[in-house]
């Protein structure tokens, strides 16, 4: 029988992290592969996704938020929300999981070498980019300047806390987070993301942004981009759709033409402009 | 091409032939409708239909199938389902429905070295010998000749039928088609010049008593302009939703997947959906990129005459009718595309 | 008898008032005997609008489809009225709505049609296959359709051609409306039930005999649900995920329980337009479960439904003498 | 060949059945175990749904068990129960399940020997009509 591509392997969960704590609770849990073959080789670039299992509950695609320069294991960070992540939510330490993939389409990686970055997510939108900020980290020399852009509801809400934090005291990395509502004790920025990017008035020169959130951040942090004098070649951003299959087969995750499971999640604004569908 | 005939008397023992080494499929009439089922006994086979209420795609992407089975728990296992391995003849399957086959291949066989295969559709589809049959006459809502088709076409099938009174005429298509017939060569005799034309000639009034066509022209390049159209929201305003012309619909494909499980087992297994649900899109967040049916029914006509041919360079209609014929708000994808033609942009 | 001059001028006047949105009425369809819904935004729009005994989709679903999408920054709902044309299945299905506080009386305007019965689209589609062009039909006073095709007229006693259900209506005429065209119709004598009842007295095994060859062949498109005016859940039960009710996969338990539920979420709030049979892609007498219901429930609680808009719901209630012969 | 002993699915209410049923234990009233008990709050929270699910999951039988009229914790639960198992019991007959499956029983909390009866009654007709196969999942994939 030919390779039947609905069929999972099978991964352990062998850390899982709290990120984010209440009602938009998010998790970073850490897995690997039961087969040691699968183990050694799985390889993925920044951007990909990756389908998981739960047997019995159903199945996900989430973004791999670790970094490819990780090896033996990878990480998704997951906000609980739908009937798959309350489910893996409750998971603990030692428990299998199913995990196909990677799927899609990644961050050009090699053809960004030597240019500025600037990554702009909102609340769990961060996750994709992380995998690629974590990459150029461990490449530092690799890339120009790294900056981050982040927002999300409340302090509460912020993700990948205390890596921020790290990246910004070591490792020469621009961080500039923000929140929706004034709170007591903050002394970052108030307001929402695409207003912060505004008042940050990054330079477009050799820069490659690279934007994801909800969709209507994406939508007014690409308008502000464009403003700030953002090519459209040079802005990027990874999409999320409803998704079963993942081998564009399905067909609920197009953008006209186009199936997010396999032509995507990646997107310059280029080639989304383009694309007139349902987003 | 090779060209035999078979006098009609002689149908039944080659059905029992072809029954006794492959699994037979056929139309059979029940409730007032046809539906290709498994035919164990020739005298079944209702031959005397004109289009089966759902299209033979059920056959091949059947409506609930296995992906995979499991045990959870402790000890978590995933197994391969176990596949009917049988070989399969369809027969009687109509040039148009036999069209969609072909036109769902590239979705689940891959377009290209490296593409993901369906092994379930792959595996259904190589084993399946298809024996056409001939529209003699058209329904109402026909238009297959509008795809550059013929209700007497063999361009998607390995064998065949057609009716020329006495007799049928068969085309044998292809090598597994020869490969078929090769065992009961006795039921048949060569074609004479004569049968062929009555062939042609019975070809020829058929396509004669097609009356309606879709003008398909320039279509993908006019959809590209009209996605903001009122046309959309003008056809959705009368959708109900029902979901009835995707579920009939030879070429529609979409799916769903679930698990279904009892305390320590169960499977995956993939249904039937349909992009007229709200729910079909949905996120887990509550956004819905298709929130109206305005969204829904524009990206059914879109799905059919723009991506397909964007990505697969065909059409993904058949001209069969079916949605025509069962849409309870006469929702008629002829009209829809003629107002495309017309609409100003 | 409705007079369409009158049809087209009422509504005209109506969709010319400043409160109202649009009027949901019927046009022709795009051949044979098709009829379509048909949507006057505009006085204009309403010179399409027809009525024959054709029209038999029940219009009240519009009432409920009408979709609530997100507004948009600065964008204000538009709180103006739906005018819909009513048969009187269709007003009923209205009532119950109303009565469920699915809407408001005054958000809908409602032109009353008193109904003389409606041709099944199946069965005059039998009868004259593969029509392409459009046709006309009229009944006349001696209950028989007036059919025109190419210049012949064909007489048809109007019994062939009449929905099953229309055969066994006992609310012809609307019992609510703002506007009611034409002379209410006298209720004829029905047959009603007589299908039901002779099912029931059969043995058990029978009974099942029939229905599960009946829901073995559902293929769960849930058509029945959509086309249906009182289904109008915003997350049906079949649908949700967590818990799920019933698996999604084609088997006879599934589609049994979905066909169960189907029918019994109708209890006490069908009110008998047909709808789910005439669009059932394959032809499972639905309105047989629906009717049975409907009898049982009228025989035990003495309960129609879409009659008042100020009565309580079936199950919503109770009578302290309900019958308990079954209770153990 | 063993003898059928059905699985009967008791949906009995907190405050009166589930009560009756605890009474007959403590009274060391013998009745047959087929009976599964589920407590619910009251027997008007009892989606009639719920049969057709537990007929699908693997019970013979379903016995639904209220307040005797009048005794409702919550005053009116168990009359608007009563109406919906009405119709649900009628329809499921309707379609050729019998009715020797879906019973109701007024139970009070007092009355542990009609708790017993009852059970003994449901789990000997279940019994003579055998197991319920009809709308049963199969579970095979």
């Amino acid at each position: 029988m030919t390779k039947n591509p609905y069929q999972p392997m099978l991964a352990t969960v062998i850390a899982i992290k709290e990120e984010v704590g209440g009602n938009r609770a998010i998790k970073t849990f850490k897995l690997e592969f039961q087969d040691e073959k699968v183990k050694e080789n799985f390889n993925f670039l920044p951007g990909q996704t990756i389908m998981i299992s739960l047997f019995g509950i159903g199945e996900s695609m989430f973004a791999i938020s670790s970094s490819p320069t990780e090896k033996r294991y990878i990480e998704v960070s997951v906000m609980k929300l739908g009937k798959v992540t309350n489910a893996l939510h409750e998971m603990s330490v030692g428990d299998t999981v199913g995990a196909r993939g990677p799927y899609g389409n990644h961050f050009d990686i090699e053809g960004w070498k030597k240019k500025n970055l600037l990554f702009i997510g909102g609340g769990i939108g961060q996750a994709p980019l992380r995998s690629l900020l974590n990459y150029c980290l461990d490449n530092r020399n690799e890339y120009d300047n790294l900056e981050v852009i982040y927002g999300a509801r409340t302090s509460e809400d912020i993700c990948f806390k205390e890596k921020f934090d790290e990246m910004q005291k070591q490792q020469d990395v621009d961080v500039h987070l923000s929140i929706d509502v004034q709170e007591e004790g903050w002394n970052h920025f108030v307001g929402f993301v695409p207003a912060n990017l505004q008042r940050l008035n990054p330079s477009p020169e050799n820069t490659i942004a690279i934007t994801c959130g909800p969709p209507i951040m994406i939508k007014f942090v690409i308008q502000n981009l464009l403003e700030l004098g953002f090519k459209e070649n040079q802005i990027y951003t990874t999409l999320e759709m409803r998704m079963k299959c993942g081998i564009g087969i399905c067909g609920r995750c197009n953008i006209g033409n186009v199936y997010v499971c396999k032509d995507g999640p990646v997107f310059s604004y280029d080639q989304l402009k383009d694309l007139e569908g349902d987003m | 091409m090779e060209n035999l005939v078979l006098s009609k008397e002689k149908l039944p023992e080659m059905l029992t032939e072809i029954a006794s080494k492959y699994a037979l499929f056929g139309p059979i009439e029940e409730n007032g409708f046809t539906s290709f089922k498994h035919i164990n006994n020739s005298q079944e086979i209702n031959l005397d239909y004109l289009l089966t209420r759902i299209s033979p795609k059920s056959l091949i992407f059947q409506q609930t199938e296995t992906l995979f089975t499991f045990n959870k728990g402790k000890e978590v296992k995933v197994n391969t389902p176990k596949t009917d391995e049988a070989k399969r003849v369809i027969f009687g399957i109509r040039p148009c429905d036999a069209r969609g086959y072909s036109i769902l291949d590239p979705v689940f066989e891959g377009k290209k070295e490296g593409d993901y295969k369906d092994p379930f559709y792959t595996k259904k589809r190589n084993r399946s010998t298809l024996i056409g049959l001939s529209c003699n006459k058209p329904d109402l809502n026909c238009f297959c000749t509008s795809f550059d088709d013929s209700p007497a076409s063999a361009k998607n099938v390995d064998i065949l039928f057609t009716d020329i009174g006495e007799k049928y005429f068969v085309d044998i298509v292809t090598e597994k088609g020869k490969e078929l017939i090769e065992n009961l060569s006795k039921l048949f005799s060569k074609a004479s010049e004569e049968n062929r034309e009555v062939r042609e000639k019975v070809e020829q009034d058929a396509i004669n008593a097609i009356t309606r066509h879709m003008n398909t022209e320039g279509v993908v390049k006019k959809l590209d302009k009209m996605f903001n159209h009122d046309l959309w929201q003008k056809t959705a305003m009368r959708c109900v939703g029902c979901g009835i012309c995707t579920f009939l619909c030879p070429t529609c494909h979409c799916f769903d997947m679930q698990d279904e499980a009892i305390l320590k087992e169960g499977a995956r297994i993939r249904v039937w959906d349909s992009c007229m649900y709200p729910e079909y899109t949905m996120h887990a967040s509550g956004h819905n990129p298709r929130p109206a049916r305005m969204n829904r029914v524009r990206n059914r006509i879109y799905h059919k005459f723009s991506y397909f041919p964007k990505n697969d360079k065909i059409f993904a209609c058949t001209g069969c009718g079916r949605c025509i014929d069962y849409c309870p708000v006469n929702i008629d994808i002829i009209d829809i595309i003629a107002k495309v033609k017309e609409a100003k942009t | 008898m409705v007079d369409l001059k009158n049809l087209i001028e009422i509504t005209k006047k109506i969709i010319s008032r400043e409160d109202v949105k649009y009027i949901v009425g019927y046009k022709k369809g795009t051949y044979g005997f098709q009829i379509m819904p048909a949507f006057a935004y505009t006085p204009e729009d309403a010179e399409e609008f027809i009525y024959s005994p054709l029209c038999s989709k029940n219009l009240a679903v519009y009432t409920i489809l009408e979709e609530k999408l997100p507004l948009k920054r600065g964008e204000e709902e538009d709180k103006r009225k739906i005018g819909v044309v009513v048969k009187g299945c269709d007003s009923r299905a209205v009532v119950q709505i109303i009565q469920e506080k699915g809407l408001k009386r005054e958000d809908l305007v409602l032109i009353g049609i008193p109904c003389r019965g409606v041709i099944e689209p199946k069965k005059i589609e039998k009868m004259f296959p593969n029509q392409t062009d459009l046709i006309e039909v009229i009944e006349n006073d001696n209950s028989e359709y007036i059919i025109n095709i190419g210049g012949k007229t064909h007489k048809v006693p109007k019994n062939e051609l009449l929905s099953d259900v229309c055969k066994s209506c006992e609310f012809p005429n609307p019992p609510l409306y703002d506007v009611l065209l034409g002379e209410e119709v006298e209720i004829t004598e029905t047959e009603e039930f007589s299908k039901i009842n002779e099912l029931d007295e059969k043995p058990t095994e029978d009974k099942w005999e029939y229905w599960k060859e009946h829901f073995e062949r559902c293929i769960r498109c849930y058509a029945c649900r959509e086309a249906c005016p009182l289904c109008y859940c915003k997350e049906c039960m079949a649908d949700t995920l967590n818990p799920q009710w019933i698996r999604r996969s084609v088997n006879l338990s599934e589609n049994t329980a979905w066909n169960i539920m189907r029918a019994y979420h109708l209890a006490g709030r069908c009110i008998s337009c047909g709808e789910c049979e005439r669009v059932c892609p394959v032809n499972i007498p639905l309105m047989e479960l629906n009717k049975k219901i409907e009898r049982d429930v009228k025989k035990m609680f003495d309960y129609t439904s879409g009659l008042d808009e100020e009565e309580k719901p079936l199950f919503g209630m109770f009578k302290p003498d309900d019958p308990e012969d079954f209770i153990l | 060949m063993e003898e059928f002993e059905p699985n009967i699915i008791g949906f009995l209410c907190n405050w009166c059945s589930y009560a009756g049923a605890d009474l007959a234990g403590t009274s060391r009233i013998q009745y047959p175990p087929n009976v599964k008990i589920i407590k619910v709050m009251c027997s008007g929270r009892i989606n009639p749904m719920y049969v057709v699910n537990a007929l699908q999951q693997g019970a013979d039988g379903v016995l639904i068990g209220g307040c005797h009229p009048g005794d409702c914790h919550y005053s009116r639960g168990n009359y608007l129960a009563r109406r919906r198992i009405a119709v649900m019991k009628r329809l499921l007959e309707y379609i050729g399940i019998e009715p020797e499956r879906v019973r109701m029983t007024w139970v009070s909390a007092a009355e542990g020997r009609k708790f017993a009866e009852v059970v003994e009654e449901v789990t000997e007709d279940i019994k003579k009509i055998g197991p319920m196969k009809k709308i049963r999942r199969e579970n095979v994939w």
